[in-house]
């Protein structure tokens, strides 16, 4: 079981530290803790709120149904009342007016001006809640000073005690034993992984949902020696990738979908040129603007075919904090080991979700470089001239993969080339060399299909209805096949995609023949999954759940329009 | 030229233009791009640089193929391209010598926003434009540089755009070298081409060159009247006076260093390049790493 | 049947103007001609040829097979003198050394020397290859006129006279009744439907092979009123079309590949905007900078998924300079009537392919506004406003289509919003408007595809041998059918796409279940149409032929092709 | 102040800044922003503008919601794009007063190569930069004007671009109205948007705007102190004069017109628009087009 807090308020009112706080003191008391953001696209004002699923077990989705809410202000009591849970409380300040039976009004504004510092009124907050929580404030201090300026500590500490007081204990949930684990969000998960590739440089222009990539390798820049440089647009990013990545750093690039866009030709770039590059685009609803602090799945079609011309590509797409560090270092693994383009696909969702996880595997090992990428090659054919020393930057192999050299190599020189050229990089008009060339590059295709991991099989593969999904959509089903299992047990499973392009169609192909319904469950409207599916199988998806309001599903929301929409069918 | 250059290596690298070799170029017989690529290989050449340490990085254009021509690393990028990714290629790995070649329309078209921006950053490469005043590579249309009134295929009724002014532009943005040359005085060009690698910083020659088949306006012979080198006594490092000499470009066009100012680098004040030592060249800091993960529990 | 010169040369040496004075002649002979383009991307120097093929009825294809070499060089000999058909010649100068029997040698050089200007050798062998081809001067002098400056004519009228005493008769060809014909290249039909379409803004950024387009609209701006604006980069050339058609006005632009990658972000503003856009993509081999001056078919999956995010758009392929002439008047129509970009997709080879046709319909029909676009809404709801005035620029409505103000009427406000927003344009957050007007955008479709134009069936329905293909292959794929006619009739057949996204599916699923054998006939390495057809049907190709070297399929090449890869098996 | 100013209102087209109405903003409290719309606003009426006429286009940020919160023709177009929108529908109907209202993010960052090659166009638009030294929208990035040093969340050890300096730039590019206004000087702000309205061409406003959320080294109370109106007999005429002046960026900021001098505009220029009516407004010319296609016999 777990219990769900939402903190509602207006933007600037600090809901995001509360929560921040609020989330480590609940792993720090053993909790496995799951928060999800609802943020509007402004700084002040409006209404934002965030919900804090907590409990003994593994959590995986959001949910609508709370149990506390902790309302900074009227909005949030008027919007959010109905989703509480029976025996659910309102926490508030006094001067909120609602004669909702489930309020509880405490002093917060009142104490924290008496305390001389009107800002510490969420600590009353989050000390109150603990109380009601019926948890200690054994771990308070220590938490705080991780989120406050030292200068305020012990007024919040106060504060805390103080809101402590004036409430007793309502709810009680056991704990668990995730004390140790890490508290990481999609896009903090995916830095760490680019940090344990030995990213070293990183450039990207601002964008909601991506700049919190871009900030968490910024703080840790100078210790773990990367460069992290803010460009003038997204071309200039994704350009400064591909160059520094052409003297053998690992570059990435990160943006969302409107800034992916600028990247298009850079991609191709990367293509012919044969430059390793990562490039991940944190999706939010398009088009154009769009809603820019929300969440969709519907960049997929688009980073698949995007750029003129036809060349080698992967697209990985993200499904939660663990695949997020470690898709991006098999991300960078694969862009060096094949010199392509590696497109990883997170959502608005996913990367600013902040779950409990396992630390993760950190090891030398994904810093090393690929075999291909090595400046010892041998001088196999004989020197014809200081360019054409026998290394050829092109040279076609068997599958298609040529070793690839750096500037600053003593004997060969590097060449990038985004015309079409011939094995030494030099422009060519040549109808045989052009035709060699496109078939070097698709062939790394043949030797990269081999290497694809098959979707995650979520139940029986027995089942009769085949839920498919891909991505951040993998959490919400996990929940919503666990809440099936209960009245219709072995009968939904759920088959996640994150190797998406090229599909790896094994297990797909496997299960789908015996399952009765396939349903294709997104977040976009068009069901570019379900559509990929078709033009990769033939295969085509009974129906589908679809949403694209920029809100995730969550695993009940699945259970219910699968009852509604599908079963009933 | 190139042989007599190699007469003139003052290095004890072993050296010469030869080491640059000559490719055949597929450009127009009479062009100016083919006395740029000789003073780019003498100025390399007198400088004692070596090829493997070389990167010369382009966009997409007639001049922008001037890293084919030559024996040295090369990055030939998109149109407008060339300097976003010839600065991360200094910052990835400042041991080489990075050199852009590009035209009019690549550097100051497509590629403006980088320009100015790149000028910001303050890195230190040089870059030279090749500026026919022309698109060459796509026959004709005019470039940013190109004059009021010049007709063309697309400005059928002349060019109606007030021409940019890339001394002017480079000096408002803050470049700390701002500097122009001609393809018909090649002494010169080499000197300048020369200062402008050695400068520390962002360093920009725009350089005069001719385009035989597209420019019937701006000839070699109407620059060769034009052209007027900076006197001796010319003070480099007055801004104001650098702002007015940019100014000037009509029956005179001023060659010369126009400004030439050191200020604090890219790599002097990049947090994570403090200690000096080529990014692509320093070992995985796995501690550093493990020590941001375990901010997280 | 036909004849075909080959015209060899290296850039810089005019054969592109004593192709053009050919063309001109022949057709003023009677002849239908169609000649194609073989360049280089330089400007002097390397080796280029142009195919011009004449005959008394129509013609869809080059050929490599040739009749008359016009060899302006050695190179030409050399490279080409192995495509001459039996009775074929070559015709060259007499100072280039060959020993080929069929070698006519005359003093090109000499005379135009002797007549007081190199640069009159052309005339010279194109008075000589009237005469090997049994024509006369007749219209010699008013061709030229139109090609060479005045103060030239006379002595290139003399050259042309020399050259055509130097040779005697050699080949003859009956004539048609083509003389009042047009003789227009892709391009130049493309920017004749623009102007039939009262287009009045056109901004681009040069790039091969979409200039043409530009500079000749260019070239009638002042006479037609319509500013052409060369702009800073694509990017710019895109968002200043869009601004210019919320005006009011009928706006486009046009690029390749790597142009269209810059404008991807705009063509979502155009379909969340609701804006009205033209955008011609005339493809090249890419990726990157590719082979500029060279044909594909390859950016067919790119343009039909460009930009984040999902909304209407509408993509139809150019097959023949007839098509791009109607197609380009359609699209504005269309563009219009759904408020959505068009994209309009050609490519090198028709572009640059001058071909006789009929004249095209002008009336001022096509200049006509669509009924959705009009100043004089009813003003149906009441004025709440300023801003809410009953008019609302994104009004949900059954079919998804909302009549469009512009700014200057003195009622309304025009507003356009690249963020997602209510009826009247505001930004909003709410899910319900969200989902809303995705709805209402993704509505347009269904009334569009009751409007698509189904494939062009060329052959007999009932084939054994099913070909598929789109654009400009259409020509080609004509030629193809014919010569099998001869040898398989009624056996092979082509579906040609033009309306290709959506994809019309309607006649291929009524053709495609009897034929014994689907080929894809593509200029692309992944097959894009078969693939797209995949998606969109679940109907899979047999096998393809797909040619991916810059260069297009000729009728014959897929008849061997065919003959050789397919058929056999 | 929109109260007062619809006394002001010296037309007699029954026009005040209510007619502008005012809408809910998303900006946050003390921000600049809600002063440069309302000083907009009172511009507007006081040259006695129908709102019908009037088109405010923006791109993406906190500035660039202005045009949602007005009374007029709305373009909302892309980051960094509205420049050429804006030009483009001006060219399309010169008949409308179009203005931009956007942030220094949009315009100099994102639309930087938008920004230099519109001002060489010179078409008769206004440009209103809400220069906050900051991107707000995306919560506090650098800008290319923020100031060096300024620490933020991305740049953690301090800003080390050379700031843009908008003044210098737009001089340097041929721009002939060039001014600096502040948010806390809405009467010089209101004259200035006027001036920068009326004035045939391109004409930039550079509006210090504090960002009270993000930019907490260039506050009101900073600005305030350094805020220096340029002297009444100052000559706007000399060029020489403003590049100098543009330059003086510290303990003193010069605002009021810098520069302002009338260059033939777009519009006189292009041969398509010659005969003065708006392109938008003219009927389908079918004889011209028939004339082309014949030509192709
Ligand atoms: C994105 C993109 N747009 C347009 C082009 C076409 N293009 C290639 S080179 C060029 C202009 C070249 O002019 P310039 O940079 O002055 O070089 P030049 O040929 O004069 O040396 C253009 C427009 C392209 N390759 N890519
Ligand atoms: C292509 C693209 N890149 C990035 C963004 C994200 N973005 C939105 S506003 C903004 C910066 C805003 O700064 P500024 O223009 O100074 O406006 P302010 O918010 O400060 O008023 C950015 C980077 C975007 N919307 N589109
Ligand atoms: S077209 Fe002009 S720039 Fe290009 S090679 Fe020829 S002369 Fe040089
Ligand atoms: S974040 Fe800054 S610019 Fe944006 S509304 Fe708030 S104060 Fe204004
Ligand atoms: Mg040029
Ligand atoms: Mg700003």
């Amino acid at each position: 079981m777990a219990l769900n807090i939402l903190i509602g308020g207006a933007a600037g009112q600090g809901i995001d530290t509360t929560a921040a706080i609020l989330e480590q003191l609940l792993k720090h008391a053993g909790y496995y803790v799951y928060a999800t953001r609802d943020f509007m696209s402004r700084v002040r004002g409006g209404h934002n709120f965030i919900l804090i699923r907590f409990g003994p077990d593994r959590i995986t989705s959001h949910s609508d149904r709370i149990d506390c809410l902790v309302a900074l202000n009227e909005e949030s009591v008027q919007l959010h009342a109905s989703q509480l849970a029976d025996k659910g409380f309102i926490l508030c300040d006094s001067s909120i007016p609602t004669d909702d039976s489930r309020a509880i009004h405490i002093e917060m504004t009142n104490t924290a001006k008496d305390l001389g510092n009107p800002r510490v009124f969420g600590s009353v907050a989050i000390g109150a809640l603990l109380r009601l929580l019926s948890l200690d404030l054994v771990h308070i201090a220590e938490t705080l000073k991780r989120h406050v300026p030292s200068s305020a500590l012990d007024l919040n500490i106060t504060a805390a005690e103080q809101g402590y007081d004036m409430v007793a204990p309502r709810l009680s949930e056991p704990a668990g034993d995730y004390r140790h684990y890490l508290t990481v969000s999609g896009n903090q998960a995916l830095a760490l992984g680019a940090l344990a590739s030995d990213v070293r440089f990183y450039a990207a222009y601002p964008m909601s949902p991506s700049t919190g990539i871009m900030e968490f390798l910024a703080e840790h820049g100078k210790d773990c020696d990367i460069v992290v440089e803010q460009a003038e647009d997204e071309i200039a990013a994704i350009n400064m990738a591909l160059g520094a990545s052409f003297t053998g750093v690992r570059a990435m690039t990160g943006t969302s979908g409107g800034g992916f866009c600028l990247m298009v030709e850079a991609l191709g770039l990367s293509g012919i040129a044969e430059i390793p590059l990562v490039v991940c685009d944190v999706q939010r609803p398009g088009p154009g603007t769009g809603l820019p602090t929300r969440t969709e799945q519907s960049d997929l079609r688009f980073v698949i075919s995007a750029a003129q011309g036809e060349f080698p590509r992967m697209v990985i797409a993200l499904r939660d904090q663990q695949d997020a560090y470690e898709q991006t270092i098999r991300a960078f693994r694969l862009a060096e080991r094949y010199r392509i383009p590696v497109i990883i696909l997170s959502d608005q969702y996913l990367a600013d979700t902040t779950s409990t996880v396992e630390p993760f595997m950190l090891t030398k090992s994904a810093a090393e470089r690929e075999a291909n990428d090595n400046q010892d090659l041998a001088d196999t054919t004989p020197k014809t001239s200081a360019f054409d020393n026998g290394y050829r930057n092109y040279q076609l192999t068997e599958d298609g993969i040529t070793p690839r050299v750096y500037p600053g190599h003593p004997n060969y020189f590097a060449a990038a080339d985004s015309d079409e050229h011939d094995e030494l990089g030099h422009i060519t008009e040549s109808p045989e060399v052009r035709h060699q060339m496109m078939n070097k590059r698709m062939r790394k295709l043949d030797k990269l299909k081999t290497e694809l991991q098959e979707p995650r099989l979520i139940g029986s593969p027995k089942c009769k209805t085949l839920l498919l999904g891909w991505g951040s959509l993998m959490g919400p089903l996990e929940e919503a096949i666990a809440l099936l299992e209960k009245d219709h047990p072995g009968q939904v499973s759920a088959l996640v995609f994150g190797d998406i392009f090229p599909l790896p169609v094994g297990q797909l192909q496997a299960l789908a023949p015996q399952a009765k319904r396939l349903v294709h469950v997104e977040q976009n409207a068009t069901g570019q999954l379900a559509s990929l599916i078709r033009e990769s199988t033939g295969i085509s998806c009974h129906s589908g759940i679809l949403k694209y309001d920029g809100r995730q599903l969550s695993g009940e929301e699945i259970v219910s329009r699968l009852k509604g929409e599908i079963i009933h069918e | 030229m190139s042989e007599k250059s190699s007469d003139k290596s003052t290095t004890n690298n072993d050296i010469s233009t030869a080491t640059f070799e000559t490719f055949e170029t597929a450009w127009c017989p009479g062009c100016g791009d083919h006395i740029i690529l000789t003073c780019l290989k003498r100025a390399l050449t007198e400088l004692g640089k070596n090829p493997h340490d070389v990167l010369i990085v382009a966009g997409i254009g007639q001049a922008a193929k001037t890293p084919q021509y030559i024996s040295a690393n090369a990055f030939c990028g998109l149109h407008g391209r060339a300097l976003p990714a010839a600065v991360a290629a200094k910052i990835a790995n400042e041991d080489l010598t990075v050199v852009v070649n590009s035209g009019d329309g690549d550097s100051y078209g497509e590629g403006g926003n980088h320009f100015i921006h790149n000028i910001r950053r303050n890195v230190d490469i040089a870059h030279f434009v090749h500026d026919n005043q022309i698109y060459g590579l796509t026959k004709g249309q005019a470039s940013p540089t190109s004059q009021t009134g010049h007709v063309t295929g697309v400005q059928v009724n002349g060019n109606i755009n007030i021409p940019l002014n890339p001394m002017l532009l480079a000096l408002a943005m803050g470049a700390g070298f701002v500097a122009r040359g001609f393809t018909g005085d090649p002494e010169q060009l080499v000197a300048l081409m020369k200062q402008a690698i050695l400068f520390k910083g962002y360093a920009l020659l725009d350089i005069l060159q001719p385009c035989v088949s597209f420019n019937k306006i701006n000839t070699f012979t109407d620059y060769k009247s034009r052209v007027t080198p900076l006197p001796d006594n010319y003070d480099r490092s007055d801004l104001n006076l650098a702002l007015k000499t940019a100014q000037i470009f009509d029956d005179k066009i001023p060659t010369g260093i126009l400004y030439s100012v050191e200020k604090p680098t890219y790599h002097a004040q990049q947090a994570a390049l403090a200690d000096g030592k080529s990014l692509v060249k320093r070992p995985f800091k796995l501690s550093a790493v493990k020590n941001v993960m375990e901010k997280l529990v």
